[in-house]
């Protein structure tokens, strides 16, 4: 058993546990940190496959803004957790039949007999001056241009989206100053002199 | 190693009509951000020049043989330009229609427009997609701005419910064509159609492996499924047709009308690619996966569609039903077969579009009508427009001498064609149960006294478009010859 | 030949047509004018091809005028056959017709259908003309059928009345019965003959007469029996022969000249002329012959005892009409064709002037006919009275008169034969003599003697007929007692119908009679003393003592044999079978294929119920899409395990 | 006279077609003007269909007035027309028909009447387009087409239960046509070519495609004609439609059923039509006893004719499918001949004489609104005239000899005991009972004392009622007195029919 | 060494637990979301696993698609999602059931 087969399977064990942890979450906020830490994990096991960059942008992007935006979604929405797992336990053996039926029909396929590695071979490891992240580059800007021109516009598009659906101009239940206005008070328009009789006591209360 | 150093410009002429719809439709949201509601014409215009554009773009750059540029990733070929023009058309007409009902509704804004256009932007780069990346990047930009189109009522429950389910179930389907893509990908080593498809090839049923892929004939089958699974969503397929209905009938009749027309155009598209051009050689087997799905949805849709209220939700239904019926077309696995399909498709967008575009009509502020007795007495309120709609309706029920009749006439021999008589039968009798929630319509036009004759009113392109609309299905189903011939040419039959 | 013929038939046609489409121009006179003169003009012919054929014996006339139509290599024509029976025929019925046009004149005087009539029996003489006259089989079923339509019209002629638009009914259906049996004799002869012409069936007939046929497979029988029992159920409802009797004596709810032309004189005895006509085919089946006879000889006599018992001065008539025609039937089945001709002839004279004067009688006493108010009458009515006494005599057989020569001919020719069931017609027969002296002189007592039973308003309108009444009384009361005379001879026993009848000379009848006949006055002299001759003195005299002398008897009678007299009062309880079983019970068929059939199983099982199924089905499965996300997540889940099914089965299951 | 190479069938077609659409154009102020024209586009398509007779060639059986222009080139589908002796009389019924419906619906449809008389104009030239087409699609295409202006006629102008009755109406017809574009389809996967006569030449064909084939044209069919058991809609049609739709239906609708089985089944289908004629001649004989059985109990006066209808449509199809067991007996094609022609004949009587009596039906409800026979009762005394037309046309509804009923019925019945004596017998029941329910329908509604005050207050016909009868009267008794000139006709297309069913295509 | 199918049976796992979350929450739509997250890891899995080992850098290129669309894809997720909270003042599945049958 070889180091990174240990670092392989340890991995991929919290990995698996956290997701698990993920869908099955009480709280919301746990959920998301649980997903954060599914993300390193597979993070790490991509250093494991030679992608670093991708690793790095996982981490950066999905971690640092993608989770962040969760997260902030989670606590402006305050949700009251208490009826989260209701009807969970009911449906769980279904799920759960659903789920390893699925696992198996698709283990039997991708299973050992298909891709052990008498069949596919591991490769070679990568010189110490290979560049991930430089090859990836010199590709993306040239031949993945159009793709990318795409990606831009989806970009744009769930920015766009992204306004037109949350952006809400505060017309009636907002204040706003008007200098002019203040400018021009006169005194009348603020002080009223009114002649009220002098209050007995214990009226007040 | 470096795919840099030996670079050399792609050709970007065939992309012409996709960069002038980018960049038209970031014009039109700079130039919108500085409109007030009054000037929102210019927004509208803006729009119609951009489809108006891109449509001589297409037709100009039209030509038989296909081009491949961006590294084989797009290809420009005459089924997908006829495609796209089509979808221009029924962008079109979408936005004619869907202006007077916006306006009175707040949401005659530029982000309808917009959005709508990268949507179209979307559906242009999935047509012309050659590789697995193309194709997912055209089929997000697609979902993307359709879920946000969908929310973009942002007062109404209805309408916020319907973009979270189709959200999340448009999330898991474009999930599942990607798991399918990464194992053609793994399998077949390229993301390029054609290389696939050369993959696809050696596929050989019976023995089990061959030699240099791993894992050869059944991952082809095992990605085979989901890529399925993607499609069978987009086009709204039992049993992945669940979002429709709710879709059809949260979303604004306006954004309905859109999503009913021109994006099935696109999801055929994908279908010809994917199936056809990558997988066609694995024919044999997706053939039965689809027998299922048409046979589920033409069964699903008709059936439910008749306990229908809410004539938004029926024709939903019926578009399951029709997507059953476009299959039909395509699970021949034929050239003719799939021009037969293609023709039933544009017919479907044109008609669909005609019948939402009804409805819209009928709508006034603060009055939905989409439940079907407001449809009541139409014939007394207005001959024509009941005309119209009887045209539209009989076309959808698949009747003679409209242009729906033809769609189902092709689809049918396709069917027949490939052996599959009984399919065939149970196709025809399921179209007689539809043929009875179509009816019921034109009954409750025709022999039902209206409960409000208020008058119709409609800005004057409007009511042009939709007499249009309805009598060119009349028009194509006394004369399909040409528009079949179109499709028979550019699948390339013959 | 040929224009004399489309004479003698286009002249009433042309007729009617006037008198029925421009009635009204030409008013009432203009209407009897036309008409009369039509069938005069008619009737002259019909005297001038008598003469022809007859007296100068002028060949045989068989030409077709139109081919009506060709199909399947068959050519169908409308054209006459001239001989000697069609000659006598036209002679009959166009001089009866001509005597009731004319009497009609007087009858529906102020009847306002005045027009309507006169063009109906003019059409009525026209299609009857075309019956005998025709040469093959389609037209006479062409005229079979129109003299049925026409008989259906007058019958219902006062349509306000309830019981007369049932009459029509009942008779037109009784008769399409007959038809029916009729058409498939038609078409049977068709299968074979391939051919409907007569001339060219009847040559081809004897090649047929071994031939035969399997109409249940198994049981081969006779074709020629078969042909010509279908073609006899045809006579059976033209000719009121029993079963298909019941229609006759409601028909006397049509206008009394009706009852004479039609359902006395000609029509009905259509059936004879026919079966006379396909003599060439009859005679080649024994077994028809004796079915015919026997069912002729039993409506002799149980249609008579019906007679006794009616109290409807035109149904005791009627009845004897049935009695007669079952005379003329047996005769038939003996093979005596000419005999029964022979009594058609000497009958239609007798029977239309019974009918004529019955009705002289009902106009006397305004349309009164139930014999218990009358009485008397001889008095008031003195021609009346002797012409209806010498119809009576001439229809019990008095000797002399021209019934009892053609009856007692018949009655002789029952005997003569040999075929099954001639012993039971012959007694029949017989019997049936008294009993129609007995029917006959009680209502000729009843009538004209007797004290007076009508109420005294009736009694001083009394007064003789006027003379377009009494004329054709006297015109036909005269054949009534020298036809018989004069044409005994010459018609049963010189061959007068040379090739027009054909019969068999093991069947030949008449030739057995003929060889002991030795003119009129022998014959009438020898009758004096044969059975029928006593049988019908003693029915007078019983008539007599019963309803002259003493006329408490009939009262005792009717109670010693109550049952009996029921029996004959329900009329053999045949009416009620067939409203009860037949009328109600294909109403009720009918009834309950509809809601049951049509109603319960085909429109609510299968038609509507396929509709609510599925539209059931539908609101169920509807809720499949039940609103939530994990449903709609599960039914993805399931599509993929449906179709990740596919790749296994091809990994493991195409190993396999 | 018009040359040879005239289009006169599509000027047929086209011409109600077009006048349908301008009426539509005319709003309903201009009643009178929308009367006239479409009175004038209906007669003037009645006189362009008359030389179809006079110029038809009685010695060929080839088609003729044939029209041939590709229409679909990709499926190789043409718009080809062309008569024969089956088909032309049809074409000249329903221009015949179509010109009293119009003067029938005059001055009773005051509703909508632009679209009353447009429906009815289209429908004509959709209905000749019918038995003109000689390709399956374009017959198709007429033949679906047909029931969407019927649908809306019943649903518009009908009666209570319109509704049900219009959308039964359509959804049976449509059910069965629907199985028909299967067979076109399998036929033109066949013989790539969706011409019927290459249809007909398809060979060999192996007895069970023809049987399944047979079944899908017996769907369509039978539902048109309409057989027992799938006949129930037409009941219901016809007692909702208003006159002239009933008259439409009647008269024309239901020969297409009839004509379809001439036209497709037995030629394309010989060997399964003679596999399963037992099944056809059984549903044939049930629609005549059956069916008149029913008719003797029916309360409504349309729905008697309308059952009267189904049971004389048995003959029909009787004298069609008895064929084949003539030819084993021998009886050759001469006798098959007989009963075909005869069911032709008795097609284009029915036409008159349905239509003859659902317009007197008409004419009476036009004044007492109600078609239940209780409601009448001695019409004859106050409408004397239109009584003498009733009777006449319920006399050849019974089959009277000198009437048009006569004549199929008895060539029917006279060719039917070449094939089984039974057949024969059976068929001859309807003379007793096509006798009894009619003549007891005239006795309860024309005769008898005046029943009610309705009744008394009737008017007899106008001059306009008074000509269409009288039109249908004439019909009638020429048909019925001299039917040769319509027979020779038929006989060279009959003729090369049977010789060609004669040959097994196995 | 660590094979292929070890990746390739991890992604599988993740794949149906995202698949097993989104079936079995019926509660909080923003878990559903995060199980989608999860769906897309495991496909991106597959591909990097698959460009490892075939030693092809396509895969990779798709996956940072991926990985870009995934976050514009969250971003209108949640936006929806707060457009949904605001009208309905809840984010649990079980109460998006207006639209059914």
């Amino acid at each position: 058993m070889s180091a990174d087969q240990i670092i392989f399977y340890i991995f991929a064990a919290i990995l698996t546990l956290s997701a698990l942890g993920v869908i099955t979450a009480r709280n919301p906020v746990h959920a998301a940190l649980l997903l954060v830490l599914a993300f390193f994990t597979s993070a790490a096991l991509w250093l494991l496959l030679e992608a670093e960059f991708l690793a790095i942008i996982l981490v950066l992007v999905y971690v640092g803004a993608v989770m962040v935006l969760f997260l902030f979604v989670v606590m402006m929405l305050d949700i009251n957790t208490v009826r989260l797992r209701e009807g969970f336990t009911r449906y769980l053996p279904l799920g759960l039949l659903v789920a390893l039926v699925i696992i198996f029909e698709m283990a039997l396929l991708l299973g050992p007999q298909h891709f052990g590695l008498e069949r596919v071979p591991a490769p070679p490891r990568r010189p110490a001056d290979y560049s991930n992240t430089e090859e990836l580059g010199g590709v993306l800007y040239t031949v993945y241009v159009y793709p990318f021109e795409i990606a831009a516009a989806i970009l744009l598009v769930a920015i766009v989206s992204a306004i037109a659906l949350t952006l809400r101009k505060r017309t009636q239940n907002t204040k706003y100053q008007n200098p002019g206005e203040q400018v021009m008070v006169r005194r009348e328009d603020r002080v009223r002199i009114i002649k009220m009789p002098a209050e007995q006591k214990g009226r007040a209360e | 190693m470096n795919a840099a150093t030996h670079f050399v410009t792609p050709d970007f002429l065939p992309a012409a009509p996709e960069l002038f719809v980018l960049g038209m439709a970031c014009l039109i949201l700079a130039v919108d951000a500085c409109l007030g509601q009054a000037r929102r014409w210019i927004t509208y215009t803006l729009s119609q020049i951009t489809l108006l554009g891109a449509a001589l773009l297409t037709y100009m750059l039209h030509q038989t043989e296909p081009d491949l540029t961006f590294n084989d990733s797009f290809i420009r070929d005459a089924m997908g330009d006829v495609l796209k023009l089509f979808i221009y058309l029924v962008t079109g007409l979408v936005f004619i229609y869907s202006r007077d009902y916006m306006k009175v509704r707040e949401l005659y804004r530029g982000e309808y427009f917009a959005l709508a256009l990268f949507a179209v932007l979307g559906m242009m780069v999935l047509v012309s997609a050659h590789s697995l990346l193309t194709l997912y990047l055209g089929l997000e930009l697609l979902s993307l701005s359709l879920y946000s189109m969908v929310a973009l009522q942002r007062d109404s429950a209805v309408a916020s419910e319907a973009a979270m389910k189709y959200f999340v179930l448009g999330a898991i389907a474009s999930g599942m064509l990607l798991y399918g893509m990464s194992i053609l990908y793994g399998v077949s080593g390229s993301l390029d159609l054609a290389s696939i498809s050369r993959g696809a090839a050696q596929f050989t049923p019976g023995e089990e492996m061959p030699a240099e892929l791993p894992g050869g004939n059944t991952l082809f089958i095992f990605g085979l499924v989901f890529i399925i699974i993607g499609i069978a969503f987009k086009l709204g397929a039992v049993p992945f047709h669940m979002w429709i209905p709710d879709v059809y009938h949260g979303a604004p009749t306006a954004v309905t009308l859109f999503l009913s027309s021109a994006p099935k155009i696109a999801a055929f598209a994908m279908l010809m690619r994917l199936l056809a051009e990558g997988l066609g050689a694995l024919h044999g087997e997706w053939q039965t996966m689809l027998i299922i799905l048409a046979v589920l949805s033409m069964a699903a849709g008709n059936i439910i569609a008749i306990a229908q209220g809410n004539i938004k939700r029926m024709l939903a239904y019926s578009t399951i039903a029709h997507v059953g019926f476009l299959l039909l077309g395509v699970l021949n696995g034929t050239l003719s077969g799939y021009s037969a399909a293609m023709f039933y498709t544009l017919v479907y967008a044109l008609m669909s579009a005609g019948g939402f575009g009804m409805i819209l009509l009928l709508s006034r502020a603060g009055f939905e009508a989409d439940r079907l007795e407001d449809f009541k007495g139409l014939n007394q309120r207005s001959p024509w427009y009941a005309l119209m709609m009887l045209l539209l309706m009989f076309s959808m029920a698949g009747a003679p001498p409209t242009v729906g009749f033809f769609a189902k006439l092709v689809v049918l021999q396709a069917t027949v064609e490939a052996g599959l008589v009984w399919l065939a039968a149970f196709a025809v009798l399921m179209s007689v149960i539809g043929a009875y929630y179509y009816l019921r319509i034109v009954k409750l036009m025709y022999f039902d006294k209206s409960e409000h004759d208020s008058p119709l009113v409609a800005s004057r392109d409007m009511r042009i478009a939709l007499s249009l609309n309805g009598l060119g299905v009349l028009a194509l189903g006394l004369f399909p010859g040409s528009l079949l011939a179109l499709c028979a040419r550019v699948i390339g039959v013959g | 030949m040929e224009t004399l013929a489309l004479g003698v038939v286009l002249g009433p046609l042309a007729g009617a047509v006037i008198a029925g489409l421009f009635g009204r121009q030409i008013g009432r006179a203009g209407a009897h004018w036309v008409a009369i003169i039509g069938v005069a003009a008619s009737f002259v012919l019909s005297l001038l091809v008598f003469k022809q054929i007859v007296l100068d014996g002028a060949p045989v006339h068989n030409a077709s005028v139109y081919t009506w139509l060709v199909s399947g290599g068959i050519r169908f024509e409308i054209g006459f056959l001239i001989d000697k029976l069609t000659a006598l025929m036209m002679v009959v019925v166009t001089f009866v017709s001509l005597m009731v046009h004319v009497y009609t004149i007087g009858y529906m005087r102020d009847d306002p259908g005045y027009q309507r009539f006169f063009s109906y029996i003019a059409l009525f003489t026209f299609s009857m003309l075309m019956l005998v006259m025709a040469n093959n089989f389609l037209q006479l079923f062409f005229g079979w059928e129109a003299v049925g339509l026409v008989s259906y019209l007058l019958i219902g002629f006062w349509y306000r009345r309830e019981s007369a638009i049932y009459a029509n009914l009942k008779a037109f259906l009784v008769n399409r019965v007959g038809d029916m049996g009729f058409l498939l004799g038609i078409a049977a002869v068709l299968l074979y003959f391939n051919t409907l012409d007569y001339a060219e069936v009847f040559k081809a007939a004897p090649d047929f007469a071994r031939h035969t046929i399997e109409i249940i497979p198994g049981y081969a029988w006779s074709l020629m029996t078969v042909v010509c029992l279908l073609l006899f159920i045809g006579a059976m409802g033209k000719s009121a022969q029993v079963p298909l009797h019941v229609w006759l004596p409601d028909s006397m709810e049509g206008p009394t000249p009706i009852s004479a032309l039609i359902h006395a004189a000609t029509m009905v005895t259509a059936g004879i002329f026919m079966v006379a006509r396909m003599s060439p085919l009859f005679e080649l089946s024994e077994t028809v012959l004796s079915v015919v006879m026997v069912i002729g000889a039993v409506t002799a006599l149980f249609m008579g005892l019906l007679g006794v018992v009616q109290n409807d001065i035109k149904r005791v008539v009627a009845y004897s009409t049935l009695s007669q025609l079952g005379y003329m039937t047996a005769a038939l089945g003996a093979s005596a064709y000419a005999a029964g001709i022979f009594h058609l002839m000497t009958h239609a004279f007798f029977k239309a002037l019974l009918f004529l004067a019955a009705g002289s009688v009902i106009i006397a006493l305004h349309h009164e006919q139930d014999i218990r108010k009358m009485g008397g009458l001889y008095k008031y009515l003195p021609w009346t009275y002797g012409t209806f006494l010498i119809g009576t005599l001439a229809l019990i057989g008095f000797p002399g008169f021209s019934g009892f020569f053609s009856k007692d001919a018949i009655i002789e020719a029952v005997h003569a034969s040999q075929l099954d069931g001639s012993g039971l017609a012959y007694a029949a027969v017989l019997s049936g003599v008294f009993v129609t002296a007995l029917y006959s002189f009680r209502l000729l007592f009843l009538v004209f003697h007797t004290q007076e039973r009508m109420d005294a308003r009736a009694r001083e309108h009394l007064h003789e007929s006027p003379l377009v009444v009494i004329g054709p009384l006297v015109l036909l009361a005269i054949p009534s007692v020298i036809a018989g005379f004069l044409y005994i001879g010459p018609l049963l026993f010189n061959g007068f119908f040379g090739e027009a009848i054909f019969v068999l000379p093991q069947h030949d009848v008449l030739k057995q009679i003929g060889e002991e006949f030795h003119g009129a006055w022998w014959f009438l002299v020898h009758g004096l003393t044969a059975w029928p001759c006593l049988l019908a003195i003693a029915g007078i005299v019983t008539a007599w003592l019963c309803y002259q002398k003493y006329p408490q008897i009939p009262d005792k009678v009717k109670n010693v044999l109550a049952p009996l007299y029921r029996l004959l009062e329900r009329k053999y309880y045949f009416d009620d079978f067939n409203d009860a079983v037949l009328a109600a019970g294909s109403r009720a068929l009918g009834r309950g294929l509809w809601r049951g059939g049509d109603e319960k199983v085909i429109d609510g099982v299968m038609v509507n119920g396929t509709a609510n199924g599925v539209g059931w089905i539908s609101t169920v499965v509807r809720h499949i899409q039940s609103g939530y996300l994990y449903h709609y997540a599960f039914a993805v889940i399931i599509g993929l395990l449906l179709l990740l099914g596919w790749p296994l089965w091809a990994l493991f299951g195409r190993a396999a | 006279m018009t040359p040879a190479d005239f289009p006169l069938l599509s000027l047929v077609i086209w011409l109600p077609i077009t006048g349908g659409l301008l009426v539509l154009a005319l709003s309903d102020k201009y009643a009178q003007a929308l009367r006239v024209l479409s009175l004038i586009f209906a007669l003037l398509t009645f006189a362009l269909t008359l030389p179809l007779y006079t110029r038809f060639d009685t010695v060929g059986a080839e088609m003729q007035f044939v029209e041939l222009v590709p229409w679909i080139t990709t499926f190789n589908i043409h718009y080809h027309l062309g008569v024969d002796g089956i088909s032309m009389p049809l074409i000249l019924l329903t221009s015949f028909s179509t010109v009293l419906v119009v003067l029938a619906g005059w001055r009773v449809i005051e509703y909508k009447l632009a679209q009353y008389m447009a429906a009815f104009l289209i429908m004509e030239g959709l209905m000749i387009g019918v038995f003109a087409a000689l390709d399956a699609v374009l017959f198709y295409v007429f033949w679906e087409a047909m029931l969407i202006p019927m649908f809306l006629i019943i649903g518009i102008w009908g009666g209570q239960r319109r509704v049900y009755a219009s959308i039964k109406f359509f959804l049976y017809t449509f059910l069965g046509s629907v199985l028909m574009l299967i067979a076109f389809l399998y036929l033109y996967y066949r013989t790539d070519s969706f011409a019927i006569l290459d249809f007909h030449r398809i060979q060999p064909f192996d007895l069970n495609a023809q049987i399944l084939v047979f079944l899908a044209f017996l769907a369509a069919f039978a539902v048109k004609v309409p057989m027992w058991p799938v006949h129930t809609w037409l009941p219901d049609a016809h007692v909702e439609a208003p006159t002239g739709g009933s008259v439409i239906l009647a008269a024309i609708m239901l020969k297409m059923g009839a004509y379809g089985f001439l036209r497709f089944s037995l030629p394309i289908t010989p060997d399964a039509s003679a596999a399963l004629d037992w099944l056809m001649i059984t549903l044939s004989l049930i629609a005549v006893v059956y069916i008149g059985l029913v008719a003797l109990v029916q309360e409504d006066m349309k729905k008697l004719i309308a059952y009267s209808s189904i049971s004389h449509m048995g003959f029909v199809t009787l004298g069609f499918f008895i064929v084949f067991d003539i030819f084993e007996n021998g009886g050759g094609l001469q006798g098959a001949a007989l009963g075909v022609e005869g069911g032709l004949i008795q097609m284009l009587s029915h036409g008159f004489v349905s239509g003859a009596l659902f317009l007197c039906v008409g004419v009476m409800y036009d004044r007492v609104h109600s078609r239940n026979i209780s409601d009448y009762g001695g019409v004859v005394n106050t409408m004397p005239v239109f009584a003498s037309f009733m009777v006449l046309f319920a006399l050849a509804n019974t089959g009277l000899p000198g009437t048009s009923g006569f004549v199929g019925e008895f060539m029917v019945i006279l060719s039917a005991i070449k094939a089984n004596f039974w057949y024969a017998a059976l068929a001859a029941t309807t003379l007793v009972l096509g006798a009894a329910y009619t003549l007891w329908l005239v006795k309860r509604v024309i005769f008898g004392a005046v029943a009610n005050q309705n009744v008394a207050a009737l008017q007899d016909i106008n001059a306009r009622e008074c000509m269409i009868l009288a039109l249908l009267a004439t019909a009638v008794l020429g048909l019925g007195l001299w039917p040769k000139p319509v027979a020779d006709v038929m006989h060279p297309t009959v003729q090369h029919l049977l010789e060609h069913i004669s040959q097994s295509k196995l | 060494m660590i094979a292929l199918s070890d990746y390739l049976i991890l992604g599988a796992v993740l794949f149906c637990i995202s698949m097993a979350g989104i079936f079995l929450n019926r509660k909080n739509v923003i878990i559903l979301l995060m199980a989608i997250e999860l769906m897309l890891l495991a496909v991106n899995m597959n591909f990097i696993a698959f460009s490892h080992y075939s030693g092809d850098i396509t895969g990779q290129i798709f996956v940072f698609f991926i990985l870009t669309v995934a976050a514009a894809e969250s971003a209108i997720g949640l936006a929806i999602l707060v457009v949904l909270f605001r009208n309905i003042r809840a984010i649990n599945v079980e109460d998006m059931d207006k639209l059914k049958g």
